[in-house]
């Protein structure tokens, strides 16, 4: 990293705040703490980290940034729900950060969200009621009248992968594919977490869409994950610095971090895929297929309530 | 000891007048019965004094103090009255032993453990429960129970002691020992006592006075002999004692020893009867006697001269009660009530001469008697 | 004290039900959240959730209502064992006991429809959890011990004579039960009976699992979407539907009123009573059976389910070479659980004592005097209770929020404990209401002549003598502070981690099975503490045996 | 109507042993009284009877029929013995009114709605209570709520009525009323009746036969008349009457019309008394005379000549009583209790004569009194 003598007022002057507050909306993620630790180390900066679900913490954010009783520093959540906060003006912009020069150029930013990592999502199957020739290769595949009662998906109608997944290839395949798809009967569940094991359980055939990363967790399982050839939908998660936040040097040093080779191997690790360039060679082999695996596309912030317009009116 | 004083005092519960119009005045160490039938407001007027129901009307003090005085809003907390209760319905903490809920008023005026101890087991020793003083208040007999509460109101020595039928579960001989104890204490420690009871024999044999309620409200208020010899009206006769009341016209009437006497005419009988104020000469007057007063002798020449009326009639009854019996005697229209001796002889149909003499009689005026008949019932 | 717990942040979210904007920031009064009520999808998800609510109010109050007399009040064999049992599934967190009801009765892998098929070649599967039945179910597997742990109190504090009189009058056991105990009963059912309507429409958990996936929407998933499934929440909307179901709720508080006005309950009188049980002669056995096959059905199966699958690598995978003490020893090794655990244990204390002090300060109110506005203060009570829990969490998140920055109660701990003490609130007051109207008067006024003030008299006779009640509720609140999520996420802060919120990130990260682990831990917390409470009480009444 | 039958039966609560062992037998139709003191295992055995509490040991049965016994796990539920029954605690339902409270059990068995009326109607008439049907319960006061009780227990006509201290909180007005009506229907309708009641006098009055109990067993079971005037033992004497006590040893002994007569001599005196065996000359005997049978004389001389034995001595209280006085006089180291009519002049520290026919005697052996001396106190 450069080491301008700017950056390094701004370094002495986090120091000197000596504690940074991050308010994490993925909570399903346990390694923030991880690089929060690594970041700890190398500054002596204590971090706080709190986390809380998206619209709770979209919430608390907003109830702080109105009564001026402002505890966040950093936020780190999902790409499209910052986007919103952006527009609500509760947001700082990051400013030049160091570190920003190896953010990969294909990854969507902004002055104020700087993207961290990506997740991707394709189709689980059961890998004992579905044989290996069987398997949906593409997303047009789980179409077949075969499956018909047999899918388990994440509700299109509600925020997150459902939605994110029904944006995303509608978009792509258009609202034919959904109409079809209408047909085939999916249960939707809103017990996302549930959903992977109800698949290997045996409930349902495929479950989509499936957050890849989670088959670490699933690992004796009779469950495998596809990436379909048009490639996976995706969330990407970025981080924001909070308006007339307390720490805000510390909020930059600590963002500037996130960047860092070290944390964004940590969320690699997780099967999650970087966004900065040169790791490539770095990825374990477990993981490999799913954080190079293509990418379809990701849903668009500004037309979320259309889009879950349109999904309840094909999904009744 | 304080005085307590009842002045026009009335309690209302929304439409039901329980007590209407009380004035009395219990004087300082003095014994005092509440008398009079069930629901007659006794109970009720205990309550207030106590402070656990506020008087509608009227004034209450203790000693020098008013108490209550819904009028200027003044209303003194029950604790803050010093006084023992015992409850008609026991009111025993059935969370606490027999000893703990006789100490609590004790330990709730801070005296020390022995102190505690000391007073809770005199307490127990006088009602004859101190093998039970570990023992659950639940399992503890009617009687039992009963017995605490009177030991919880007392071990405080407390200034005024209100008793709420508090011997009713007992037999008579423990009622006739627990009434001797309770009288012993009330007049060696001077508490003023107001005793409730339904049982007239023990009215009289305990009280300095006697004021018998009917209806919410004060028929008599007296000593012992007062009420059973000289009753103001014929309720309070029927209700103290056991009475044949006759009626009868007055012939004469001139001063007696202790009150008039009224020469009558009734019935196919007549003679002379004590009573409280000169009734006019034709005017109908009410004849009291008292059932153990009359003699029934089978044999009308073993009556003796000095029996002043004399009436002949047939035993309808006779019912044996132990230390007497009863009978009933029909003449003419009246059924006359006489105590008899328990070994009489006497059997159901025999003819019997009745008389009574002129010391044992009490009449009140026609008049009053027909007032007090109208009354309307509670 | 009472209004400035319940009314404070319930105003605010009046005042955000109203505005066109979120509190803080300038808007314009604004009835379109109420407008947006009157049309029919919003009242058929009104009538559905109602619908639903007193479906399993009246089928879980039958079986608890049984339970708690023939535990309380007959001679069952091994009653104390029974007593613990049977209320134990109340604590096992719901998301636990509905992942185990969906295996079990899911239509195609479920283990019943499977054996079910097994057994008699069917090609239809007999249950689904996924359905309007299966929410009602999964309901009831909560509200029957919630029920059952209050009644069993009421039933105990009941003078036996008054059954015994109408023995004696020529009515069987189960028609004395039937016509005087019932009777005596009805503020402690009728509370119970609200609490549970109430607690069925607030439930978010079961209609989530079972209910969404089988098009099922309630108030609860309703007021979920309008502020998860926006870009922009719809709080006026979601607040506006909360204060439809307080309107409604109050008329069912009114309806109690008025059902038990001018009636009086006492069963505890002035003449102490040894409780006697009921000897049930040769329907013992068949009563002890039904209490064991609800044990089964409520309490081994679920309980079982969670123990193994805690030393499981997957939940709901079972075999010899999945077994794993991993879960137990992550958990255990957790900082953050500890801290948390710490915390809650703390609030949960502190909490339940004070509510329980307050509750019981307000129930006498209510119950025992003629102040005028008894009825008002009994209506505040039943406030946040009434609140969807994660309205109301705004509704704390708002309150302490615009308090002036002198009252440093947002982000400290001080706000998790009012919040606590407002959501215990309805339930202390209820429990212990329920406790005094059986108390007759004689008690106390016996106590004020033997110069005890009020406050004296209170402590000493009044909570002494409804001490299994006062206890009762206690751990509930005490409980419910360790399962509290929506406001605790809200309000929560670092250092001030609570375990709902710890479980709550387990959750997320997917790992069921440490919060097995965890919940395990919390049971076997809730089984001494229970345990300890019922040799307590067993001791309480002992004294009286 | 059936009878009730106890044999040998007994009830423990872990360590007490609330009734002992307890055998009687109250034939179909008759009225028997259970009375003894507090705590003596009245209640208890009336709950056994009506299946409320199970005998740990012995037979009850109600007419042919063996309701209850352990020792073959039999035991009839309580709403199979058609017993109606008064509770000592009342326990009147709180949440009913008077009429819904009478008029429960009639509904239990199914009678029309005019039926019930016109039953309730009655059963309150009988206790005098019509005014108060609508009233709920809780608002009646101590006796009232009694009188609810009495007419629920009686209203349907039960086959056994069990009365636990019906009467305790009625004024003796009432008492008296209530038992005259009590004992009326109970003869119309021939209903089997148990009875307990701590007061002798009533026992006395309504009964059939009288069981008198202590610490749970059975110390007489016998007439009114039995009872009273010859008890089988000095507690039965004491406790149904009262009576003074007096140690005297055996000069000779003779057989008497109803009774043995024994010549006896005490401290200072000798005399004739009655006894129910023979006792061998220079055994001791303890002397029993009744407060009522003894007449105290200011004037040796008027004392009349048929008096058998005659005592000197002074008197120390004078308790006024209403229809009797009571006085207690001390002879040397005893203290007679004496009664006397209600206007006696006689003071206190005033010298009299006590005096009392042999037909008003009663004499146990000393042994048997010592025994039960000995027995010790529950
Ligand atoms: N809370 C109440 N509401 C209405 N009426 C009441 C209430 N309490 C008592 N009463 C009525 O007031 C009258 C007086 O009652 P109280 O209890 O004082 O009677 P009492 O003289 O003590 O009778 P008892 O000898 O039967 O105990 C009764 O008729 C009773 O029914
Ligand atoms: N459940 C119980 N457990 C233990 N002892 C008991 C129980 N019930 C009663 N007792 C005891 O048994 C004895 C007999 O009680 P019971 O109630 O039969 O007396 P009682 O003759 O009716 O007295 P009372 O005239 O005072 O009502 C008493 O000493 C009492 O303390
Ligand atoms: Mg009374
Ligand atoms: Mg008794």
């Amino acid at each position: 990293a450069a080491q301008t003598p700017e950056w390094n007022r701004i370094v002495e002057a986090a120091k000197a705040e000596g504690k940074v507050t991050l308010y994490s909306g993925h909570v399903g993620v346990p390694y923030h703490p991880e690089v929060a630790k690594m970041f700890e180390a190398k500054y002596g900066i204590h971090v706080e980290i709190l986390d809380l679900r998206a619209s709770d913490l979209a919430e608390r954010i907003r109830t702080e940034q109105a009564t001026k009783r402002i505890a966040a520093d950093v936020i780190l959540n999902g790409a499209g729900t910052l986007w919103l906060m952006k527009n609500q003006g509760v947001l700082a912009a990051y400013g030049d950060l160091p570190d920003l020069g190896r953010l990969r150029a294909d990854v969507e930013k902004d002055d104020a969200r700087l993207p961290i990592y990506i997740q991707g999502y394709g189709i689980a199957v059961n890998t004992r009621l579905v044989k290996d020739g069987e398997r949906p290769r593409s997303w047009k595949d789980i179409l077949d009248p075969k499956w018909k009662g047999k899918i388990l998906a994440d509700d299109v109608r509600s925020l997150g992968g459902g939605s994110t997944m029904f944006a995303t290839t509608y978009a792509n395949f258009g609202r034919e594919f959904h109409e079809k798809l209408a047909t085939q009967d999916p249960q939707f569940s809103r017990t996302v977490r549930e959903n992977a094991r109800r698949v290997a359980r045996g409930e349902f055939a495929i479950y989509i869409p499936f957050s890849l990363p989670d088959l670490l967790l699933n690992k004796n399982l009779p469950i495998a994950g596809i990436t379909p050839v048009e490639g996976d939908v995706y969330a990407q998660f970025d981080l924001s610095a909070v308006k007339d936040a307390p720490h805000p040097n510390a909020a930059r040093l600590l963002m500037n971090f996130f960047l860092s080779e070290e944390a964004q191997l940590v969320y690699v690790r997780s099967a999650r895929v970087p966004t900065i360039k040169g790791l490539e060679s770095k990825i374990p082999a477990d993981v490999k297929d799913i954080v190079t695996a293509k990418l379809l596309g990701t849903s668009d912030p500004a037309r979320i309530d259309a889009d879950l317009k349109l999904a309840n009116e094909i999904y009744k | 000891m304080p005085s307590v004083q009842l002045q026009n005092v009335g309690r209302r519960f929304g439409g039901v007048n329980a007590v209407g119009d009380v004035t009395a005045v219990v004087p300082n160490g003095a014994f005092v019965t509440l008398l009079g039938p069930s629901g007659c407001g006794k109970t009720t007027t205990l309550r207030m004094i106590a402070g656990l129901e506020s008087n509608t009307s009227g004034v209450i003090s203790i000693g020098d103090r008013i108490v209550s005085d819904p009028s200027r809003s003044l209303f003194l907390p029950p604790e803050k009255r010093n006084a023992g209760m015992v409850f008609q319905s026991y009111a025993i903490w059935p969370h606490m032993t027999v000893f703990d809920n006789v100490a609590y008023p004790l330990r709730l005026r801070r005296l020390t453990r022995e102190d505690v101890r000391a007073k809770v087991m005199r307490a127990l020793d006088l009602v004859q429960m101190t093998a039970y003083a570990e023992r659950p208040a639940p399992l503890l007999s009617g009687g039992q129970q009963q017995r605490v509460a009177i030991a919880r109101a007392v071990a405080f020595e407390p200034s005024v002691l209100l008793l709420d039928e508090p011997l009713s579960n007992l037999d008579a001989k423990l009622r006739d020992e627990m009434r001797i104890e309770l009288r012993a204490l009330q007049q060696r420690l001077a508490i003023t006592t107001i005793f409730v009871t339904h049982d007239q024999e023990e009215a009289m044999a305990l009280s300095d006075r006697i004021i018998v309620m009917r209806s919410g409200s004060i028929l008599q208020d007296d000593t012992p002999e007062g009420i059973y010899f000289r009753p103001s009206t014929l309720k309070v006769a029927e209700f103290c004692t056991t009475s044949t009341i006759i009626p009868a016209t007055v012939v004469a009437s001139r001063p007696g020893t202790r009150s008039r006497v009224l020469e009558v005419r009734g019935d196919d009988w007549s003679g002379m009867v004590q009573s409280a104020t000169d009734v006019v000469e034709g005017a109908g007057v009410s004849v009291i006697v008292r059932a153990e007063s009359i003699r029934a002798d089978a044999d009308p020449a073993s009556v003796s001269g000095d029996q002043d009326i004399r009436w002949r009639g047939r035993v309808e009854k006779n019912v044996f009660r132990g230390f007497r019996r009863t009978l009933v005697v029909r003449v003419g229209e009246i059924a006359f009530t006489v105590d008899a001796a328990p070994e009489n002889d006497i059997r159901v149909d025999q003819e019997v001469t009745l008389s009574v003499s002129l010391k044992d009689t009490w009449s009140i005026p026609a008049a009053a008697a027909a007032a007090s008949a109208t009354e309307t019932p509670l | 004290m009472l209004a400035a717990l319940t009314l404070y942040p319930i105003g605010t979210l009046l005042y955000g039900s109203l505005s066109s904007a979120p509190p803080g920031q300038a808007g314009t009064l604004d009835f379109s959240g109420y407008g947006a009520l009157f049309n029919a999808h919003t009242l058929s998800i009104l009538a559905v959730t109602i619908g639903m609510s007193l479906l399993k109010t009246v089928l879980s109050l039958i079986p608890a209502t049984i339970l708690a007399w023939l535990i309380s009040r007959t001679d069952v064999p091994a009653r104390a064992t029974l007593e613990l049992l049977i209320g134990l599934p109340f604590f096992i967190p719901p998301i636990l006991t509905a992942m185990g009801w969906a295996m079990l009765g899911n239509p195609t892998a479920g283990s019943i429809n499977q054996v079910w098929q097994a057994l008699t070649g069917a090609t239809t599967p007999i249950v689904n959890v996924y359905s309007y039945g299966g929410v009602i179910w999964h309901l009831m597997q909560f509200t029957v011990p919630f029920a059952f742990i209050l009644l069993v109190e009421a039933f105990r504090s009941m003078d036996p004579s008054l059954e015994e009189s109408s023995r004696t009058s020529g009515a069987s056991v189960f028609t004395t039960f039937r016509k005087i105990t019932l009777a005596l009963m009805l503020p402690a059912l009728s509370s119970i009976a609200i609490l549970s309507v109430i607690g069925g429409i607030e439930a978010f958990e079961s209609p989530l699992f079972f209910g969404s996936p089988a098009g099922i929407h309630v108030v609860t998933t309703e007021i979920y979407d309008s502020i998860n499934n926006r870009a922009t929440p719809n709080y006026p909307y979601a607040t506006a539907l909360s204060f439809a179901v307080i309107a409604l709720m109050a008329l069912l508080v009114a309806w109690q009123w008025r059902a038990l006005r001018g009636r009086s309950f006492q069963t505890i009188s002035g003449k102490a009573f040894a409780p006697r049980p009921i000897e049930l002669q040769s329907l013992r056995w068949l009563a002890f059976s039904f209490c064991v096959l609800n044990v089964l059905i409520f309490t081994v199966l679920p309980v079982l389910q969670l123990v193994v699958s805690s030393f499981s690598q997957y939940y709901g995978f079972y075999g010899w070479d999945m077994l794993t003490t991993s879960h137990y020893h992550d958990v255990l090794h957790s900082d953050l659980f500890w801290r948390s655990t710490i915390n809650t244990a703390t609030l949960g204390v502190v909490g339940a004592t004070l509510t329980m002090i307050l509750g019981s300060i307000v129930a006498y109110i209510v119950v025992r005097t003629t102040l005028p506005f008894r009825h008002v203060i009994d209506l505040i009570a039943w406030l946040p209770w009434m609140m969807p829990g994660m309205v109301l969490g705004l509704g704390f998140l708002w309150g302490f929020a615009v308090l002036p920055h002198a009252i440093g109660i947002y982000g400290s701990l001080w706000a998790l404990l009012l919040a606590y003490l407002s959501l215990g609130t309805p339930l202390s007051v209820r429990t212990m209401s329920t406790a005094f109207s059986q108390l007759s008067h004689d008690l106390e006024e016996s106590s004020r002549v033997h110069g005890a003030s009020w406050a004296l008299t209170f402590r000493k006779i009044v909570v002494a003598l409804t001490m299994p009640s006062f206890s009762v509720g206690w751990i509930l609140t005490f409980f419910m502070v360790f399962r509290e999520l929506s406001a605790s996420v809200l309000l929560y802060s670092v250092g001030n981690e609570v375990l709902p919120v710890t479980v709550l990130r387990l959750w997320e990260e997917g790992k069921a099975e440490d919060v097995s682990a965890v919940a395990v831990l919390m049971l076997a917390i809730v089984v001494v503490f229970r345990g300890f409470h019922l040799i307590m009480v067993k001791r309480w009444i002992a004294s009286r045996t």
